[in-house]
């Protein structure tokens, strides 16, 4: 069924209108002329109900996502959504809650957010946890923050240099940059692991922190975690985990257990909030009780003798992150999430993700080269470099696995391992659906021996085919406007797939 | 097994056997023995049913907007979300899909971003939206970040003390790396002359909210001229809503315009997920922190979308990146542009307009009681300054046992105002509402002895 | 994006379950073994949440549906479904009311009930309204009930004939059946009026009533249906009234006023109840004060002298239509249309329906015969007979349609209209729609001409080519069963377009 | 106009133009003039936030099963719903389409259907299921038209006083043109084997509910052989959630089973939507009322769903039809399909076995209480008879006070049982509602006086 659909502005027709208002029921008073706008809002679209709910119906159904197929994105965590996570979101007494709210009259919600800290912490192995970041790359910004007041409090203010492995997610370097921090890089040894020699070197006196993904984002368990941390302390500097591939160690190992000293929780990813088509997340944070007083604010505290709880800024804090006290929508999901797997549940949960993804790289490995070979935890990177189709580029055979349902793994990521394929199956995939990748893969491995064209043309059956990112770059077009589109339209530029960027997606 | 999980034990035990291993214990062995396998000590697990009662049961010990009459805003708003938005959004294909990195299957999510940039570049009359920020504070911060990084030599931002508090204290949080200034709002009395007045070929920026944080609406055109003059840009913290009736900043001079959404559709959910606006003339798109959708075509010349100029973000550029950002709020900036859509150019005026006349209606009748008065230096949208002979904490809390949320206390962050509380009204708030709180105000004078 | 998915059955698996039950938290007792079942569930499929969420999300974007696209159905009013209905509906001091509840205890539902009984008399010029039937055919069933109820009353026991025009609906003549009514039937004019000689001839002592559908079932009001309606009532009969186009005339004329003794409305027609793919609805019945006693109960009333509420049933009832007291979550959609629309929101419903109805018709009337020639109500019939292309059917030219992103028209109802195309697009479709809709139809009416094969396998854009539904009937597959599904896949009968049963649909 | 209207004035006139008149109204000359545009006597149009209000209001007057402990069952049932249930129920997709007449863009529907028909032969043992009738009560009436018609020359129906009295209404209501009676419940004391008694050759079918409305579950064995050698049919009426443990009505003997499926994944709504059962014996297949879905290929070969053997329908048949059947309870019927495949064997067997041990610990402890009796004939399931000396519309007056929904009333239905309430225990009652329950009616016979 054709889903095609214009831009909501062609749809649009002089005086209609979706919604049903209230009248004004009180006197008229005048308004202030000259703070009026004056451009009868040019160029806003007027539809009703009806076309609204059509357009966006429709256009939902160009995408692919969780609930209907197997969506393998490495580092993204793309488990199921569970629907009641959902229905507690939404109810009044939360949804409709205002966060200025006396926390009297709040205590429900902050009840929750207590909790959730507590949880996070056990869960970890931290002893205080901050819930306000919006993302990871926020919590991420919040502990090198933390890490640069820490220093100074030390009167170490010459601790600038924040080590990051190759692997590495973009988002340390770009948040140690945003601290005004000096990125140095860790390389990674034939192992997958940090390479200690390297490591050592770079370590000194300048060293703030090293920002460490454990599992990394190889989808390794860094086989030196702790001597690792070591080096790190010893030469002064402070651990940074990022969390965003915690769903491997649930119930398996606590990042505080192995010498870190701050981390974030993706709740997008591992505690399972929706990720929504690119947000909302909550990167929550936890520490050692060093740090704790650094932690961006509020966070919540039981008030002690009684039986409520409230909101406190912690006494050295960093700072707000944003407005009011986090994303209040994440943490109820999360918080429903750990309360009713509980803790055995979150065990199950590492061990079927990490079951998948070693019987993903034992069933594809002997085709699709491993970037290391050694059991994985929660997914499995892979070199889109077929021994017998050379021609053959990772991105040709993500494209075409979208003609087989699949949505394409993580691809291009870690930069460090060329023509990287990230698969990341999670714990909630079937092995009925993970053989039915296996067998794609495979099949496309056979076709890129047969007939490169298959992939080198594919998708053929997505909604669109190839897109021409070259040239929607080269002339951006950000927002409608009628001439362009019409150019557009006529200009029918065949984009190839050798112009295709390779680049990173996660 | 928990019910989200698909595989069987047959099919566990299948797998194990292909990797070779007997228990799937095996595949932790790298981690240190010490540590492995941890007792979580976690509170038993709960049934649906279970944990559905229980939020029942939180939920209504939260005095919610539906369950009191609420005259509280301060950057966080009561407004009407028309029940379609949250059915589309419900969708799953909206929100169970990540950020949309292979455009020929997210074709969804991408062709709503670009409406969303499409719309929020019509409101605000900037060039290019970016698809969101994480809300109306780190947009503000990274917009400061972004003027500091566009101009060259200068190493100051003069920010209004009018403005949101919180968004305030986020620039500081995420400026304090940086090496340049934030001031201008040490004197919480200072008003936006005062401001103009310290503008300098030091400053790269200048930060003005309108309406303000304590409702007032400014003319931003004298500001713009002032600090263009001057070679520094200026940036606009808006509402979007009262963008329906009241000036456009981008034809009034603003260069970078941010804001918070979470009136446009989204639900008060105790301060989040909101929605950080983020838009700005075209010269400063290169430097523009976020994701950037495209209209382009595909092989078979198909108009479609996709995400582009990434050469900016963090996953291209690493520490060279305009920003850190990645995740973002793409679900809530969906929220907005079917909110906006089905409002459109009638419904967005006249819910400025409803806003616009209760709150005035409200503020009248407030200012016909003794013991109260309206402080309001200039024409106001939905908010409003009432000061009292009361302290505000006691008085809200009366009203609370009456069944209404008063207005937010202003005496921490505004202690020259006095005993102030600020009103918000939006069209929420019926007359009736409003006649019931002032009532309630008008019963709270008469007695006041209980206060 | 393909969606092809198998029957749930084929993605059980041993041990799978897809909720999260309560633990059993009372002491046990023992099972009366006698009375166990001891078939251990065979047959029973076992999946996770995960995969009952894919599987349904996937099945449902097989479908067509109003939030799509155009639904032309003529009968079937398919109108744009509110959202803010759904939400009504689930408010949960009404989704989670007991309807045993004590009615002290639900004044809140009795006050809409009753609310919504008045406004519909009012709207239709009733005296009584009874909400119980749960969908028109039951409404119909009820009407004949309390017709033959009352002419047993008056000692005409032998008013056993039931009168139905040509045109009528099936349900109409099979509702007398079903009420051991002899179905006579009507002839309708050349104007599509009841043929008034032929009425007066088949009206007699035996008549009970005639059931009329007014617009009738050819998209016309009927010219004379005041006269018809006279004689009915002369010759001791009684008139009902089919409500299913109750769409075409709301504030426009009440059937009330024009000799209707009873009617029903199709709550989930004209007050825009969801179709559900098939049900539920809502047979609301209204009636004149003389039958009002006969009603199906219970019925709601205020009492008088209290602002309270209560259930009763009427003293002389045909009985109990079904357990409890009516499809409620269908009364409260029906109730909140009516309190958003008002009376001028209604009237507008109405005029835009017909207009939408006569624009299709002028638009279309050259190349589709109309069946007869004068201004419709709220749908046109149309005749699929192309005077170039005699090879194509209406079935040809409905399956093409689907092929251009339309649901086609109900087809081969009115049974009296050879090749009937009944076009119905409600108020809430737009010109810009219709406009592709009749491009669509000009379109296909030069394919016939042009290529008549591309009408015979039409359509190939949707999830499936046409069915087999001849073989369906032959060899009935009702339940999954592995080893005839093993069959199907293995048989793949080709059904062709010859084979398809020309049927109505609506 | 109305926002759900999507034409513009302009579009409306060039409508008009096309047809060739000036005005809408012109359409309508047809219309008798004395009748024509009636001014409507309704209540003004108001908008969605002050709908939604309103109905909050109203729906606070209502005590539903989440603001009360409720113990109220007899047809109806507060069991659990997975919320994945209703947010299926919820795509578009499912809720706005029509009845599957267009099987090429229905397939949604339709393999729904069939798998909806698989499971209720799976779970009643019988070879065939449609896709729905109205309830339980119109079920039971319509399969007693079905077997009248199946078998010959036999016009008498005897249906249990046991059964659900709302169905042996409607059976009356149904069956009161068609020349044949009802009888076997005039004595509301009449055992199953009473009614058996009364079988003879005239017999066209016997109606036994099982678990039935006192909540009392019967082996159907002995009365399927006794009908069965009279030459007549046994209509089971059942409810689902039993089958997850109990007797296979079909494996038993059962002809025809019918039943109300609200309990699996249906709210209460205040009684409606439901869904009525309805399955049978292949034999008796041709004469069944309603839809049903086949399974069969499209012209490629691949597997698809048809409605089929449509010829027992009033759209082919119509006077001859097996009934007049149209709009069923298709969604409900889907609800059902979804509830059951989340339950699965594993889950239906649990609901089953939390509903049975958690009633008897009810009954246990009740009947500990003086001046509470357990009145139970047989082995029940989830409800049971409480006979008490206090008048029941009294108690539960009292009930109400303490937020306790007691039991149905069963004074007028069965006054031999004299103050008897029908009490109802779900796995939404937990242990500890049941204890609180228990207690109030242990504090009410404290203080008897306030009766
Ligand atoms: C390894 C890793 N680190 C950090 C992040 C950033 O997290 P967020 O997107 O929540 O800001 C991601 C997200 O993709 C990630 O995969
Ligand atoms: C003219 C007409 N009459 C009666 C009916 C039967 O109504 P229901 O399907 O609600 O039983 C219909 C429904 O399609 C109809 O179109």
């Amino acid at each position: 069924m054709n889903t095609f659909e214009p831009p909501i502005f062609e749809l649009s027709g002089a005086g209609k209108c979706g919604v049903n208002l209230p009248a004004i029921d009180v006197p008229l008073v005048d308004l202030p002329q000259e703070l009026l706008r004056t451009d009868d809002l040019a160029g806003f679209p007027e539809l009703s109900e009806t076309e609204v709910t059509r357009h966006f119906t429709r256009i939902s159904q160009r995408n692919f996502c969780i609930d209907t197929g197997m969506y393998p994105l490495g580092s993204c965590t793309m488990k199921y959504n569970p629907k009641v996570h959902e229905a507690a979101a939404r109810l009044p007494g939360f949804a409709a809650l205002h966060p200025l709210t006396d926390p009297t009259h709040a205590q429900g919600a902050l009840w929750i957010m207590e909790q959730l800290q507590s949880m996070l912490a056990e869960i970890s192995g931290f002893d205080a946890v901050s819930l306000q970041p919006a993302a990871g790359a926020q919590g991420e910004f919040s502990g090198i923050l933390v890490f640069r007041a820490y220093h100074r409090a030390q009167g170490a203010d010459e601790r600038v240099e924040v080590l990051c492995p190759d692997s590495a997610h973009g988002t340390n370097p770009a948040t140690a940059a945003m601290v005004g921090m000096r990125v140095v890089e860790v390389k990674t040894d034939h192992n997958g692991n940090v390479d200690l020699d390297d490591l050592r070197s770079k370590l000194g006196p300048r060293t703030a922190g090293l920002m460490l993904t454990n599992p990394n984002t190889l989808g390794l368990f860094d086989e030196h975690v702790q001597q690792v941390a070591n080096l790190v302390h010893a030469a002064g500097g402070l651990m940074y985990g990022d969390g965003a591939n915690f769903n491997a160690i649930l119930g398996i190992v606590r990042p505080g257990d192995v010498g870190f000293d701050y981390m974030h929780y993706n709740l997008h990813k591992t505690f399972t909030t929706p990720h929504g088509g690119g947000g909302p997340g909550c990167g929550a944070v936890g520490c050692k009780t060093f740090l704790e007083d650094y932690l961006p604010g509020p966070r919540v505290r039981h008030i002690i003798d009684s039986d409520k709880f409230e909101l406190f800024p912690p006494p050295q804090s960093i700072g707000r992150l944003k407005a009011f006290h986090g994303n209040f929508g994440m943490i109820i999901r999360a918080w429903v999430y750990i309360r009713t797997l509980g803790a055995d549940g979150l065990r199950e949960v590492s061990e079927n993700a990490v079951l998948n993804a070693n019987y993903l790289r034992i069933k594809l490995q002997d085709l699709y080269p491993v970037a290391y070979n050694r059991p994985c935890m929660h997914e499995v990177v892979l070199k889109g470099q077929l021994r017998e189709a050379p021609g053959a580029k990772t991105l040709d055979i993500a494209k075409r696995l979208i003609d087989y349902g699949f949505h394409p793994p993580t691809v291009y990521f870690p930069i460090s391992v060329p023509e990287a394929i990230m698969i990341e199956p999670t714990e909630t995939e079937s092995k009925r659906n993970m053989d039915a990748f296996i067998a794609a893969m495979r099949q496309i491995a056979a076709e890129a021996v047969a007939d490169i064209t298959i992939l080198k043309q594919a998708p053929t059956t997505a909604p669109l085919r190839r897109l021409d990112e070259v040239g929607a770059a080269r002339k951006p077009i950000l927002k409608y406007d009628p001439a362009k589109f019409r150019e557009l339209r006529r200009a029918h530029v065949a984009a190839t797939s050798n112009e295709q960027p390779e680049r990173p997606t996660y | 097994m928990s019910h989200y999980i698909s595989n069987t034990d047959e099919e566990r035990a299948a797998m194990l056997e292909a990797i070779g291993i007997g228990d799937v214990k095996e595949l932790f062995d790298v981690v240190p023995e010490g540590v492995r396998f941890p007792q979580l000590h976690l509170p038993p697990a709960l049934s649906e049913a279970e944990i559905m009662r229980q939020l029942g049961r939180l939920g209504r010990l939260n005095s919610d907007t539906q369950s009191t009459l609420s005259f509280l805003g301060a950057g966080a708003y009561n407004h009407f979300v028309p029940t379609a938005v949250d059915a589309l959004l419900r969708r799953a294909e909206f929100y169970t899909a990540y950020t949309p990195y292979q455009p020929e299957i997210a074709q969804g999510t991408l062709q709503a971003i670009f409406e969303y940039q499409s719309l929020l570049c019509a409101l605000t009359g900037m060039d290019a939206a970016n698809a969101s920020h994480y809300d109306g504070a780190t947009a503000v911060a990274e917009a400061a970040i972004m003027a500091f990084t566009s101009v060259r030599n200068k190493r100051a931002v003069l920010v209004a003390p009018t403005v949101h508090p919180h968004y305030r204290a986020t620039l500081r949080t995420y400026t304090q790396g940086l090496g340049l200034t934030v001031t201008g709002d040490e004197d919480t009395t200072g008003s936006l002359d005062d401001l103009l007045a310290k503008i300098d070929g030091n400053t790269a920026a200048v930060i003005v909210q309108t309406p303000d944080f304590l409702g007032q609406l400014h003319d931003l055109k004298p500001v713009a001229d002032k600090v263009h003059a001057a070679g520094g840009l200026l940036i606009a913290s808006v509402d979007l809503v009262a963008l329906g009736l009241f000036q456009n900043p981008g034809a009034a001079g603003a260069d970078i315009v941010t804001g918070e959404g979470q009136g446009m559709g989204i639900p008060l959910s105790y301060g989040g997920p909101y929605l950080g606006i983020f838009a700005s003339k075209d010269q400063y798109l290169r430097r523009m922190p976020g994701r950037l959708v495209g209209a382009t075509t595909d092989m078979n010349g198909d108009v479609g979308y996709v995400l582009t100029l990434q050469t900016r973000e963090q996953h291209i550029r690493r520490e060279k990146a305009t920003s850190n950002i990645c995740t973002n709020q793409g679900l809530m900036a969906l929220a907005a542009t079917i909110h906006m859509s089905l409002l459109g150019k009638a419904g967005l005026r006249k819910v400025a307009e409803i806003c616009y006349h209760r709150a005035h209606y409200a503020a009248s009748e407030i200012a016909k009681i003794p013991g109260f008065e309206v402080v309001a230096a200039g024409p106001f949208f939905k908010e409003f300054v009432v000061s009292s002979i009361h302290p505000i904490d006691s008085l809200n809390t009366v009203l609370a046992s009456m069944g209404i949320q008063g207005g937010y206390d202003l005496t921490a962050d505004y202690p020259h105002l006095g005993n102030a509380m600020l009103v918000c009204v939006t069209e929420m708030n019926t007359k009736e509402d409003i006649d019931q709180f002032v009532q309630a105000l008008r019963t709270i004078w008469e007695g006041r002895s209980d206060l």
